[in-house]
């Protein structure tokens, strides 16, 4: 039965019997209840007797100790907006349609083409902040932090699609790239790919009926009015909170608010209103992922701190038997093959694959089983291995992805190591992919298990290393990062140093008053400092250096110099949380420090603290000083949100003076949108200057003249400032030094970077380090504290274990061949190999090693191997496939 | 280091056209180093050479080994044994441990796999760059370190000629003058003085072969230097 | 994801398309393989950072030695796909296959 | 006298210089030398010869300058480093002095890899300077470069190069001096189109005494169109044309531009008589011998003393 594809908006049909997409989780079989016409064909064909037509929902009752809310998110919905003609024009799509269409598991499998007549666009319009920005149409004040971004990308790529010229055109009211590495994107999009940016909000979209091209309606900066032809039109939605997501959080009694988000403080950013129940990801507020899976770990953070005395409870420990040596042993290999219900049994010859099994060399048993995974085969495997005294096993069936764990922990029952077991895929290599053709799919099957049959006779036993792991952080920076971290850690019951190279704990917080949300940043700081240093598991040491470092992951050693004695003292920690800190940029700009009318915002945010806001009659403020330009290509993210705060610090104080924001883009994310709404209706004025074209301040005895050209009046005007404030960016604090000691990478603004910007963005590329606060990038004080949540949790899990398993598949160096030539440490990806100065000869550290073999394939003397993949393993392979002819 | 890279392979193939047992003999240094001439490059040349013969109907067989240095008689050794069993040897050494290789085997047709190309430096992995000529005659204390013999395309000692190019060579735009480089570091080094005076003509030493003798370590009268 | 591809690929596995050797690729058309082909993850979302930056490399080194000996380069060929791009992966295979079957077989099996 | 030149007469005289060029056939044609050698005679004082100009093959350079010599006109012996060691240059000096060739040309040459046999090995047994150091050390002590004495010593009137727009230009001038200090008597300068940095060249030339020791001859070369200026602008290594000189040829309008030139050409020497230090023009009138005559009558140089 045919129905809707909702994963693909509808632009395609799917089966009844659907997995929802290739990426879910689990990836299983559902059955569409709309769309079922209970033939009971499924559950006839079903082997395994899964399918249910009369399944229930269930309820069931768990008790435990904290609760995660993260209920996710919708894209909003934009059929009410029908200026925009979605659902009206085949053409207009949301960006998440959009994203489906450049999806090879998408409804056109990758290739882009307009929904009425499959052909390719020429042009494709996306209109930012539909159902964000907007308190008019749809209710929605906040901005989704995201659209800026995910258009752009899809711009990117469906450019690179399109073999021919795409014409992409993005229309935005302001550009919000301020995520870290985000501006050079965006950079590289305008500039190099040719993406057109155009400011302005569209207001009217309609159709050319016999084309169905879209003409794109709207009024430039200028107050003109345009109009342009797409073939296409994305409509960049934004992120909304889910009714059942609402009813969840009123069932749970957990606050939410005016846009239904979770209610949440700056100083506890994943904590909800109730004690014990936390949140992460949209729900907390807009966000993208790296935000989303930070914020992840925060709320785990949390969550395991109130379980810590739990920990290790109510767990199994399974035993495992001594490893017999077969190393002086003739290859004995088991071959037993699946039959998995019919997957491979009612296409495959499994009967014949077995009886051709035991003909090939060195097998000595065979067996075929229904499904060779489920427990019992274990138990006869394991029966198998002892009566015929197998010293290797193949097992063909399905892919080593799903079972090749669990095969391998069969072998180590009965003593066998674990390195010495082989798949043979022939389920979703084989039978599920030629199915229609079982004397070809039987061929194959043979084929198969012959080349897994002569990879087992090559394979050696490996030792996984064992080592302990230090139970013991070191935190570096004892910013609001840093004293976060360390505080958490000890929390879960962990030792903790923290070291902090000034004599005050506090970092750059220091120098600030408010966050933009009105909380107050010294008594949180206070408190802080007092829980860290009260806290028995966490030792601070102030005026401290580090000055030497080794070891790897689960076993580092650190020398600090502390004090201005240079007392000397080594570390011993398991993990490292680097929370080096940021400070302000010193503008070398606009007078700065020649005039002083002329301050940066932390200043004024001074000032106004100090003297209030009663005395001034005229206050500019410019943006991105020292950020996006030249010199420093990144957004510093903070700026936009601080001369917003100050602005409407000196109009609550004063409401007659006037303020002036010359801004580039107003970056005010997420819910700092509603503080820009604010400022604008209390009559701050905005003027946007372009990066060429940058005021002109001229300092004079009536006030700082500052003159810049009005967008909107299309002239240059002159104001006469009282005070100009400097929205000047964030710079990365000095780390050269400490960088090149711990051999830490940072990106050329020089933050650290992350193990994987995405998936694992408080992890550094070594194991065992973590990143919190702004050493990663500029960010604010709650999303350095939910970072820095986030660190403590990453290194809770390596914490945990005393011990840690290495991986036996490293590479290896045979040092009495080598020729220390460098080309493996001028290869790996990792910077593992290392030249030992004192024994002279080439290194690669077990523990650092991630086993991905390209210094073994580069390696001009063949002195590398990586284990289980060594180059007799894979061209026996070879070998046996080409044996049998082709 | 010394670097090399690999002949074309026709040529390599043509030499060997009339052998049909031959050992391909890599070297384990330099040019296992620049990748020309290592176990890898040994293996790789064998299955070409193997596949192009079987193509022509006229098979070959083939023998691999890589010794430490093909330039060192106790390692070249290792081969005294095998050389025999083959019609033929291609070596794969630097011009240099090719001959010597010849020489210890004047029976053996031995041929050359790689061509020499220059000493040099490695750059990243798999790119080399020329810095001597082993002129015999080192100017480098004068001329900041920077080798107008090797890095200027006319060898000039009294540079830069009238063919620099706003810090390039006339020869091409990528290739930096190296007298615009030996001016601008002898200037930041306040040695200008150096240049200034005319350096003389150069007495050529590298237009017939050379050895050398340590001092100290000359072992008998025959060996005086030549 | 049960897409049809022709029976004749076979796939072995390697840890990253980055421990490919030229030395493998050559063996497999050595020993009378009809086309051998790397499949790695997309440019730039190597798990290993730039393993499949460097296969492409080797690839291309492969073909280019294939070509000198006389045997078609394009029995050898690299391609790239995210894990979750089943279709896609098939139809590599289908497109690989075709191409194989255009060159016909492997010369060396005439020798 | 050094060489009882004509040049080194008229230069000694006191006159402003005003020399040729004339780039050898590529074929053993003597017609064809004649027939350039025609348009030059009794208009300069002597004629270069390059010697395989480009890297590009063509009749030798001593050879041709023998022709000139068999018609009247005096030749300036281009020598390049590129094509001959030690040993051929100086018996080519031997061979040339003993023919009546009294000046000579030293030049580093241009890489073989411009020409038309790029992979030929060069030479650059010795360098330009070191050229100079030896034809001086042949002339003035009578021995040749390995020190041992010569039977009658060659007698030349000795020429260098000199390009003042080639980065870095401080160095520029130092290294003239080099050359003179090497024992240049006379330098043909490349030619000049940024006037603005010759004269500043020429005046530290001044200032450091060089003009004193040796004569400058500032080298045109007239633009025959906008292509070519264009050419010469992007493409010639170490020659330095303004953006305001390529618009003027192009403002001249079509066909226009080769009138322009010369007109341009002709204002520098202007110029150029009355420059400090600026002893005479040599005129690289390339493969445009036959405009000579006129650029000389325009310029003013006309008649050629006769000393």
């Amino acid at each position: 039965m045919a129905a809707v594809n909702e994963i693909n908006k509808g632009m395609n049909d799917r089966r009844a019997t659907y997995i929802e997409y290739a990426q879910a989780v689990p990836l299983a079989y559902a059955i569409d209840t709309e769309a079922c016409i209970g033939c009971g064909l499924c559950e006839n064909t079903c082997l395994a007797k899964a399918v249910k037509y009369d399944d229930k929902e269930e309820e069931t009752k768990v008790t435990v100790g904290s609760v995660i809310l993260s209920p996710g998110t919708k894209g909003y919905d934009p059929s009410n907006l029908d200026f925009l003609g979605y659902g009206k024009f085949p053409n207009v799509v949301t960006s998440e349609g959009f994203e489906r269409i450049l999806s090879a598991g998408g409804p056109y499998f990758g290739h882009v083409m307009r929904p009425l007549d499959r052909e390719e666009p020429k042009s494709i319009a996306w209109l930012q902040c539909v159902g964000s920005r907007d308190i008019n149409r749809c209710g929605n004040g906040y901005c989704s932090s995201v659209c800026c971004m995910y258009a752009t990308k899809e711009a990117m790529i469906a450019k690179e699609h399109i073999h021919g010229d795409l014409d992409a055109v993005i229309f935005n009211m302001d550009m919000r790239t301020f995520g870290k590495d985000y501006e050079k994107y965006f950079l590289r999009a305008r500039d190099k790919e040719g993406v057109r940016y155009v400011k302005a909000r569209v207001h009217t979209v309609s159709e050319v009926p016999e084309t169905g091209d879209l003409i794109v309606k709207y009024v430039d900066e200028s107050g003109e009015r345009k109009e342009e032809i797409f073939s296409m039109v994305v409509l960049s939605v934004g992120l909304t909170i889910p009714d059942s997501a609402v009813e969840l959080a009123n069932r749970l009694n957990v606050e939410l608010n005016n846009y239904n988000f979770a209610a949440t403080d700056p100083f506890a950013p994943v904590e909800t209103s109730r004690p014990g129940i936390y949140t992460c990801g949209v729900f907390q507020g807009p966000k993208d992922i790296p935000g989303s899976v930070t914020e992840a770990s925060a709320a785990a953070c949390l969550a395991g701190a109130d379980l810590s005395e739990a920990r290790g409870t109510e767990t199994k420990t399974v035993t495992i038997p001594e490893q017999k040596d077969v190393s002086d042993q003739e290859p004995r290999i088991g071959v037993f093959v699946c039959n998995c219900g019919i997957n491979i049994g009612g296409i495959v010859d499994v009967p014949s694959v077995q009886e051709y099994a035991g003909r090939l060399p060195n097998v000595v048993f065979t067996d075929s089983n229904l499904f060779t995974c489920s427990q019992d085969t274990q138990e006869k495997i394991k029966e198998k291995i002892k009566e015929h005294n197998l010293n290797r096993v193949v097992v063909a069936s399905c892919s080593p992805k799903t079972h090749e764990p669990m095969f391998m922990e069969t072998l180590e029952a009965c003593g066998l190591n674990r390195y010495l077991f082989e798949m043979a895929n022939i389920r979703n290599q084989n039978s599920w992919i030629h199915s229609k053709a079982p004397d070809l799919a039987t061929q194959k099957a043979k084929d198969l298990v012959r080349m897994a049959v002569a990879r087992a006779g090559t394979l050696k036993p490996l030792a996984q290393k064992v080592i302990s792991v230090t139970q013991k952080a070191l935190v570096i920076g004892g910013g609001v990062a840093g004293m976060n971290a360390a505080l958490n850690l000890g929390k879960q019951g962990f030792d903790v140093v923290l070291v902090e190279k000034d004599a005050q704990l506090g970092g750059f917080s220091r120098s600030l008053h408010h966050t933009i949300e009105g909380g107050d940043i010294r008594p949180y700081l206070d408190k802080l400092i007092g829980q860290v240093k009260g806290h028995e598991k966490v030792e601070v040491i102030t005026e401290a250096r580090v000055t030497g470092f080794g070891g790897y992951k689960g076993n580092f050693s650190t020398d600090v110099e502390i004090g201005s004695k240079k007392e000397k003292r080594t570390i011993k920690h398991g993990v490292i949380i680097v929370a080096t800190g940021a400070t302000e940029y010193h503008p070398k700009e606009y007078l700065y420090g020649e005039d002083d009318r002329v301050v940066t915002q932390v200043e004024l945010a001074d000032r106004l603290e100090d003297k209030g806001a009663s005395d001034l009659k005229t206050v500019v403020m410019i943006q991105c000083v020292g950020s996006r330009n030249d010199e420093m290509q990144e957004c510093s993210r903070i700026c936009c949100q601080n001369a917003v705060k100050n602005a409407l610090h000196i109009k609550r104080q004063n409401p007659d003076a006037q303020v002036f924001v010359l801004y580039r883009d107003i970056r005010t994310y997420g819910l700092l949108e509603d503080f820009y709404k604010e400022a604008r209706e209390r009559g701050v004025i905005f003027i946007r200057f372009e990066n060429d074209a940058p005021p002109d301040v001229k300092s004079s005895a009536a006030g700082i003249l500052v003159s810049v050209k009005d967008h909107i009046l299309q002239r240059d005007i002159t104001i006469r400032a009282d005070l100009l404030a400097l929205s000047a960016g964030m710079r990365a604090a000095d780390t050269d030094e400490l960088s090149g000691i711990m051999k830490l990478n940072r990106n050329q603004e020089g933050y650290f970077i992350e193990a994987h910007v995405k998936l694992r963005p408080v992890d550094m590329p070594g194991e065992g380090i973590f990143l919190c606060g702004t050493a990663h990038g500029p960010k604010l004080i709650s999303e350095a504290i939910s970072q820095s949540q986030a660190a403590a949790s990453r290194a809770t899990t390596f914490l945990a274990k005393p011990e840690i398993k290495l991986s036996a598949i490293t590479a290896k160096v045979d040092t009495e061949h080598c020729v220390k030539c460098l080309t493996c440490v001028r290869t790996c990806p990792f910077g593992v190999p290392m030249f030992n100065t004192e024994l002279g000869i080439i290194e690669i550290d077990d523990a650092l090693c991630h086993g991905c073999g390209s210094c073994a394939s580069i390696c001009p003397r063949q002195t590398i191997k990586l284990s289980f993949y060594e180059d007799d393993q894979l061209a026996c392979k070879i070998d046996a496939l080409l044996a049998g002819g082709m | 280091m010394i670097v090399a890279k690999r002949k074309p392979f026709d040529e390599i193939k043509d030499f060997l056209k009339d052998y049909k047992k031959v050992l391909t003999a890599g070297c384990g240094t330099c040019v296992a180093v620049c990748l020309a001439g290592g176990e890898k490059e040994v293996a790789v040349l064998n299955a070409e050479l193997d596949m192009a013969r079987r193509l022509d109907d006229n098979p070959i067989e083939l023998g691999a080994i890589t010794i430490e240095r093909q330039c060192d008689r106790e390692y070249l050794e290792a081969l005294d044994s095998m050389v025999g069993d083959y019609d033929a040897v291609l070596s794969l050494a630097c011009g240099a441990g090719i001959q010597f290789l010849a020489e210890r085997y004047p029976e053996k047709p031995v041929f050359p796999g790689v061509d020499t190309t220059f000493i040099g430096v490695n750059q990243d992995v798999g790119w080399y760059e020329e810095r001597c000529r082993s002129c015999s005659s080192c100017v480098l204390g004068l001329t900041a370190g920077i080798c107008p013999v090797t890095m200027c395309a006319k060898g000039l000692y009294n540079g830069p000629c009238g063919g620099t190019n706003k810090g390039s060579c006339e020869i091409s735009k990528d290739q930096p003058c190296a007298w615009y480089m030996i001016y601008e570091r002898l200037s930041k080094q306040n040695r200008l003085d150096n240049i200034l005076k005319i350096t003389p003509v150069q007495d050529w030493q590298n237009q017939k072969p050379r050895t050398v003798i340590q001092p100290g370590y000359k072992t008998s009268e025959n060996s005086a230097e030549k | 994801m049960r897409l049809d591809y022709p029976s004749n690929i076979k796939i072995i596995r390697v840890p990253c398309t980055g421990k490919v050797d030229v030395m493998h690729l050559l063996r497999a058309i050595q020993k009378g393989a009809d086309g051998v082909y790397a499949v790695g993850c997309l440019e730039g979302a190597c798990h290993y950072n730039e393993g499949n930056l460097r296969a492409r490399e080797r690839v291309n080194h492969v073909r280019r030695l294939l070509e000198e000996i006389g045997i078609e380069g394009d029995r050898v060929r690299m391609y790239n796909l995210s894990s979750g791009e089943g279709p896609t992966f098939a139809a590599y295979a289908r497109e690989m296959a075709e191409n194989i079957k255009a060159l016909g077989p492997n010369p060396l099996k005439q020798h | 006298m050094k060489s009882e030149s004509n040049l080194e007469k008229v230069l000694s005289a006191g006159h402003f210089a005003f020399t040729g060029e004339l780039g050898p056939p590529r074929g053993a044609n003597a017609e064809e030398v004649r027939k350039k050698a025609a348009f030059l005679k009794g208009n300069v004082d002597a004629v270069n010869i390059t010697d395989n100009q480009t890297a590009v093959v063509r009749m030798s350079s001593w050879a041709a300058s023998l022709i000139l010599i068999q018609e009247g006109l005096e030749p300036n012996f281009q020598m390049v480093c590129r094509d001959r060691n030690r040993l051929a240059m100086q018996s080519d000096i031997l061979g040339a002095s003993t023919h009546g060739i009294k000046n000579m040309l030293c030049l580093s040459g241009d890489h073989q890899s411009f020409g038309d046999h790029p992979m030929a090995k060069s030479v650059f047994d010795i360098d330009s300077i070191q050229l100079i150091g030896m034809v001086k050390q042949m002339r003035d002590e009578g021995i040749f470069l390995s020190g041992n004495k010569l039977d009658e010593a060659p007698k030349m009137f000795i020429g260098a190069a000199a390009n003042p727009f080639a980065e870095p230009y401080e160095w520029r001038v130092l290294r003239l001096a080099k050359k003179i200090a090497a024992g240049a008597d006379f330098i043909q300068t490349q030619c000049i189109y940024n006037m603005d940095r010759f004269r500043e060249f020429m005046k530290r030339a001044v200032d450091m005494g060089l003009t004193e020791k040796c004569y400058i001859l500032a080298g045109v070369t007239p633009l025959k169109s906008v292509g070519m200026a264009k050419y010469m602008a992007g493409s010639v290594p170490g020659m330095d044309v303004p953006d305001e000189l390529i618009e003027r040829v192009k403002g001249a309008g079509k066909g226009k531009a080769a009138e322009e030139g010369i007109k341009i050409a002709v204002e520098q020497i202007q110029e150029f008589k009355e420059m400090e230090g600026v002893a005479g023009v040599h005129l690289m009138a390339i493969e445009w011998e036959h405009r000579v005559p006129e650029i000389a009558k325009m310029a003013g140089v006309l008649p050629r003393p006769v000393v």
